[in-house]
């Protein structure tokens, strides 16, 4: 037998390697049809953000459909329509995400990159190539705002809408002792328990305990118990739905059921009985409050009652905060393109977005800036809203509208009998 | 609050030796670091989960099948991949890692990525020890634990099989002359391990969530205890798994709760270190 | 005349008269190959291709201490993640970007040189256990002391080159060196004293070879490799996090060099090039790509345990068979 | 004068049990000395703390004047003590020759185990498997694995050789040759030669000397002859 040498087998591998990725199909996916704008996003579909990308994948084709339904829309004599790429980070942008941003951004040429988590690790790309980016997620604290200058948070901003829940607690719910239990390694959470920290001060009430579990943790007891030790007469939730869910079927699996605990995760119906389990999550959430974006179910608009209805019927799913602004995510894109009269060239819808009015025909109750513009230093803002459990509908409803000016409660309207009205 | 959190303590350490034990079990008979055996957990729990919510089985009837599933997709891991690895125990860990990516990911083609709740009846109820309140979820997972593990003792102890299998585990070899049928042992051993991962899925799916990679995170834990207890020891893994519940619960309370895992590393890397073999033997069995 | 170097995983029958210079060549035109696919092919594949290729740098570098030694160590993940992590916080301390970078390959050598002598009397699956451990610890720490490392949301990296294209240019070149350096280690002293290592440590000890050191050399300079990537990585992504280099990394590594060929100069490229470059290229959703995965691990494994690389030789001597009849 | 190989003392105690317990050995060069004993009476264990598997507990072991208790294994390959195992013990998957190159390069810390003056096959020839240098280990036969150890300790270039029970699983005529072999290395070589070996017939026509030893200690020391005779050995050969 002759033995094959290492040189052969080295310019052998190399040139087969070379020939299989020339011949792997290089061409990138170019727009099929020129009159089609690629709107193009990465979202969490799987991984622990699970619960936050797929509803806000579907609001947004729903935006485009609607879209696109009416003939799409006209930039500089022509018209065109537009169409969804989704990628999926696998909440993991640092790794997946990066990927993604490349085919997107460098393959794809989308003119505007809509995102949810991670943008701090973005930041060396967007300095490679820049382009305008709009967060339809990531109201971490500190603001995600200053990574860069292209960057657009098309949604309220973490201390628009925590220091009302500590308000809320005050003075609606009568409670002064906290305990607070956060996702110690979810920068969400650290940016909530820095402003819950605020808030208390502010307003005079005490935080009696402060507990962070580590990553990955699924027996909340030791945690709990360390929260507990305080005496508190409320206890606030850190985190994500899929984090704080847990935490607080644990808090009613050790029999602290009678302390109202508070959060701030945007958490529905649907993934209550999902996470939860059923027929427990009714019980679970019985103490619940949840203060976020304002809902579509709670709102007055008739196009978002119309949104609503049909999130519900096509997707069997209850449509949160966040659907809301991803669903006007498409309008936003497509006024920038009209006001910056191109569909390419990426700074000058930039320029454009700055500047931009509250599109029309959008449905999250856009609160302008001065002079009618949508975003406010790069952050467009709505009204907050807390919501409370309906035991006997085993559904959510308002409790209390409100919108933050700095730590001043303004705005404010305590629904007294919610679930009544409801 | 000492007794909460030796409570606490107990109800981690019966998750660890539930665990542990059925790791351990394998481990001995053929010395595969089965990390499968979370991928067999998961898939024991959705099996359940089906049962109960589409199939609309009783909880009691779905748990049942759930185990069963658990033991046969034990053993299939063995029939179709361990066995041809016996001899070769550095590619036992590489092979081990392909099966845990394909049973974790079948259940995600299969059941989706979402976090969903098992509900057994008990799932809201608490019972109160003195001052300290327990989860009804958690006295199972420390009843299910105490039961399978006299069980899984008197069939060690008492059974024909079980006598084989021990033999194996001391010395596949000699116990082979003896006219012990391996291949059986083998089978058996990796059923019964199956079977132990069903009732993790059973115990330790209401406690938190059923989702494809519910286990692979405290299945560190437990190979934590299955090196402590000594590789293939099932009584050391038994005594060793409550052990490192009680230090990683009080660890949390008493020195910080971020780095809780950390406790049973760091003991871990320092037997590693001081005794190869494991804390609880006596027979100096060095894998090379 | 017979040589030590060659007999490694390969299993040969005749004596060869080794040829380095060609083989020296022969990696180096691969290495410009690849850097031709990276600068030519778009931006997407151009970066699964450097993902590769750093991987092939990280896996070359355990190659040493796991391919020539037979030690399995799953803590090469570690080392790529201090090589990153390193470079990059000495760079935000205020590092030129040279220095910055031999601080992290020193940091990931002096880890390497303790975990080598914490370990260094433990065999087989206790020394994958301790080392698999070590690197569970590091990504624990990685993720969980904020204040040094900004926890899960990571930190950007200085970009340290004068462009990307010269980037472009490292990473290639940087892959092709260290297949060179395994090529060469493994014919020198410490190569073959890790190959005897690898075949019977006890006999190695009693005909003279000082294995407890020449582990620990092999340990190290497989850390100091794995760092090298990491400072890749970091350069290349601009941004790293903890998840980049949990615990499973090490893991992952150690898999693609056994697919690709352990002990083999190319396997490293070619376990790489399976691990990072199928989920990718197929596009495959997650589930579906990592089930495939899987599956060929474990076929790859049990089927042909020598990797990739032995599979190449098989058909390579079956041609060679034919040809001559 | 200083002994060639001198042994005071010497002792090791394994989990209790006192394996070998002050023993004192003197060799002269060039000798072949015999190293006998019932199963347990701490032969191999001796054979071990002269090549540095084990450390001594106690004693101290002298090679030409200079201490070897307390070196490491590899460290007492590179003053000159070579040893081989009862079980044959090669690196199987390599020919024969690579095998003789690593041990030969290990012991002259020469970095690739050239083979400039053609030592490989003088020494195959020595040890009668001239020309096998390319057969890998695995496919040897047994007798000719037993021989290619002697081959690879050789290789090491000794002093002293310690060999233990070489001649296990040989037949009568293979065993024959071995001896031969042993012969040819202390006169060719100059090697001095400490056996372990159960094969009395073998070892009273191939000793210059005999060591008898029991429960861990020296029991008698003499030519073969003297050896034979004695009731101290004979009783404890006989009577346990």
């Amino acid at each position: 037998m002759r033995r094959v040498s290492n040189d052969r087998l080295t310019i052998l591998a190399g040139t087969a390697l070379a020939a299989a990725l020339l011949l792997a199909p290089s061409t990138p996916s170019r727009a099929d049809d020129a009159k089609t704008v690629t709107v193009g996003a990465i979202l969490p579909i799987t991984g622990f953000l699970s619960t936050l990308g797929p509803p806000e994948r579907d609001a947004m084709q729903m935006g485009i459909e609607d879209i696109n339904k009416v003939g799409g829309f006209e930039v500089g004599g022509q018209r065109y329509t537009l169409k969804l790429k989704v990628l999926d980070d696998e909440s993991n942008p640092a790794t997946v995400g990066v990927t993604a941003y490349r085919q997107l951004v460098d393959v794809d040429k989308v003119p505007v990159l809509v995102i949810a988590a991670g943008t701090r690790n973005y930041q060396a790309l967007f300095r490679r190539s820049p382009l305008p980016v709009l967060n339809i997620l990531d109201s971490t604290y500190p603001s995600i705002l200053d990574v860069d200058k292209h960057v657009f948070l098309l949604r309220s901003d973490t201390p628009a809408y925590v220091p009302g829940t500590v308000w809320y607690l005050k003075n609606v719910l009568k409670k002064e002792r906290i305990a607070f239990i956060g996702a110690g390694a979810d920068p969400y959470s650290a940016g909530i328990e820095t402003w819950v920290k605020k808030a208390a001060e502010e307003y005079g009430v005490k935080i009696v305990s402060v507990v962070n579990y580590p990553l990955n943790t699924t027996n909340f007891a030791p945690f709990i118990q360390a929260a507990m030790a305080e005496k508190p007469d409320a206890i606030y939730l850190g985190g994500v739905t899929q984090e704080v869910l847990p935490v607080a079927k644990q808090l009613f699996q050790s029999g602290i059921r009678d302390l109202p605990v508070v959060h701030n995760s945007g958490v529905t119906p649907t993934q209550a009985k999902q996470i939860i389990g059923d027929p427990l999550y009714n019980d679970v959430m019985a103490n619940n409050y949840d203060f976020a974006g304002t809902l579509p179910e709670t709102s007055d608009n008739p196009a978002t009652k119309k949104f609503y209805k049909d999130f519900v019927t096509r997707f069997n799913q209850y449509p949160s905060d966040l659907t809301m602004w991803a669903y006007d995510t498409p309008f936003v894109l497509v006024g920038a393109m009209q006001k910056a009269g191109t569909v390419t060239d990426r700074d000058k819808i930039y320029q454009a977005m700055l500047g931009m009015p509250v599109p029309a025909n959008t449905i999250s109750g856009w609160i302008p800036a001065d002079g009618g513009k949508l975003f406010h230093d790069r952050d467009a803002q709505t009204m907050s809203e807390g919501i409370g459990w309906c035991s006997d509908k085993k559904t959510i409803a308002p409790v209390f509208l409100y919108f933050m000016d700095g730590l001043k409660v303004t705005r404010e309207k305590v629904v007294a009998d919610a679930c009544k009205d409801h | 609050m000492l007794i909460q959190a030796a409570v606490n303590g107990v109800v981690l350490g019966s998750l660890f030796a539930l665990l542990a034990v059925g790791l351990t079990l394998t481990y001995g008979v053929m010395e595969v670091p089965n990390f499968a055996q979370a991928g067999v957990i998961t898939l024991s729990a959705y099996a359940m989960l089906w049962l109960n919510q589409t199939a609309a089985c009783p909880f009691w009837i779905a748990a049942l099948g759930g185990l069963v599933v658990g033991g046969v997709v034990s053993v299939l891991t063995e029939r179709i991949a361990y066995r041809f690895v016996r001899t070769r125990p550095l590619a036992a860990p590489v092979v081990a890692l392909g099966l845990l990516l394909i049973l974790d990911n079948t259940a995600l083609i299969l059941f989706g990525g979402d976090h969903v709740s098992l509900s057994p009846p008990y799932a809201g109820d608490v019972i109160y020890v003195g001052s300290a309140s327990v989860p009804a979820v958690g006295v199972a997972l420390i009843g299910t634990t105490a039961v399978a593990l006299l069980a899984l003792w008197l069939f060690l102890q008492r059974t024909k099989t079980g006598r084989a299998i021990r033999a194996v585990s001391q010395n596949a070899e000699a116990a082979a002359i003896l006219g012990i049928r391996l291949e059986r042992q083998y089978i058996v051993s990796f059923f019964i391990s199956g079977i132990l991962a069903g009732l993790v899925a059973f115990a330790y799916g209401p406690m938190y969530a059923v989702y494809p990679y519910m286990a692979d995170a405290i299945l560190l834990n437990a190979f934590v205890v299955v090196v402590l207890g000594g590789l293939g020891n099932v009584a050391g893994a038994a005594v060793c798994g409550l052990l490192l519940g009680l230090l990683e619960s009080f660890g949390a309370i008493y020195v910080s709760a971020a780095y809780q895992n950390l406790f049973g590393f760091a003991v871990l890397l320092l037997m590693i270190v001081l005794r190869p073999a494991g804390l609880f033997t006596n027979r100096s069995r060095r894998v090379a | 005349m017979t040589e030590i170097g060659m007999y490694g995983q390969q299993e040969t029958r005749q004596r060869v008269r080794p040829r380095p210079a060609w083989d020296y060549l022969g990696i180096a035109l691969l290495g410009f190959g690849l850097w031709v696919l990276l600068v030519e092919s778009n931006s997407f594949y151009s970066s699964v291709l450097a993902t590769i290729l750093i991987w092939t740098i990280a896996t070359s570098g355990l190659n040493i201490i796991a391919g020539l030694g037979g030690y399995p160590s799953l803590v090469q993940g570690a080392f790529y993640g201090i090589g990153a992590y390193g470079s990059a916080l000495a760079m935000k301390w205020g590092q030129p970007f040279w220095a910055a970078c031999i601080e992290a390959v020193l940091a990931a050598g002096i880890l390497g040189l303790i975990v080598g002598l914490v370990f260094s009397r433990t065999r087989g699956q206790y020394f994958a256990i301790g080392t698999m451990f070590t690197g569970l610890v590091v990504s624990l720490v990685l993720s969980n002391w904020q204040s040094l490392t900004n926890g899960l949301l990571g930190i950007n990296v200085e970009f340290g080159f004068g462009s990307i294209n010269q980037l472009n240019v490292v990473i290639p070149a940087a892959a092709a060196f260290s297949l060179m350096l395994v090529r060469f280690v493994s014919r020198r002293r410490l190569g073959w004293r890790l190959l005897t290592i690898l075949e019977d440590e006890d006999l190695a000890e009693h005909i003279g070879v000082p294995t407890a050191r020449t582990k620990l050399t092999g340990f190290v300079l497989s850390a100091c490799v794995g760092a090298v990537a990491g400072v890749l990585i970091a350069q290349y992504n601009g941004t790293i996090s903890p998840d980049l280099f949990d615990y499973y990394v090490g893991f992952v590594m150690f898999v693609a060099l056994s697919v690709g060929g352990a002990g083999r100069v190319l396997g490293p490229l070619l376990g790489s090039a399976f691990i990072v470059g199928t989920p990718d290229l197929l596009n495959l959703s997650s589930g579906i790509g990592l089930l495939l995965a899987g599956i060929i691990f474990v076929v790859v494994i049990i089927v042909i345990p020598g990797g990739f690389m032995s599979a190449i030789d098989a058909v390579m001597a079956a041609a060679s068979r034919s040809v001559r009849r | 004068m200083t002994e060639f190989l001198e042994v005071e003392g010497a002792s090791k105690t394994f989990g209790g049990v006192r394996a070998v317990d002050g023993m004192d050995i003197k060799l002269a060069e060039g000798q072949i000395c015999g190293l006998i004993g019932p199963n347990g009476s701490g032969k191999t264990t001796l054979l071990g703390l002269l090549s540095g598997t084990y450390r001594p507990d106690r004693g101290t072991i002298k090679l030409r004047g200079q201490r070897l208790d307390g070196l490491s294994t590899h460290r007492t390959v590179q003053q000159g003590v070579a040893r081989t195992f009862q079980t044959s013990r090669l690196f199987f998957r390599w020919p024969l020759g690579a095998n003789l190159a690593a041990a030969a390069a290990a012991r002259l810390l020469t970095s690739t185990g050239d083979d400039a003056d053609g030592g490989q096959e003088k020494l195959l020839a020595l040890v009668g498997l001239a020309g096998r240098g390319d057969v890998v280990c695995s496919s040897l036969s047994n007798a000719e694995q037993r021989l290619a150890m002697l081959a690879v300790a050789l290789a090491t270039r000794p002093h002293l050789l310690l060999l233990d029970e070489p001649a296990v699983g040989m037949s009568p005529a293979e065993t024959a040759a071995l001896g031969q072999v042993i012969q040819r290395i202390r006169g060719e070589l100059g090697v001095t030669v400490l056996i372990v070996e159960h094969n009395m017939h073998f070892m009273m026509g191939l000793a210059d000397r005999i060591v008898a030893m029991n429960a861990g200690r020296k029991l008698a020391e003499g030519t073969p002859a003297e050896i034979r005779g004695n009731p101290d050995v004979i009783a404890a050969y006989l009577g346990s």
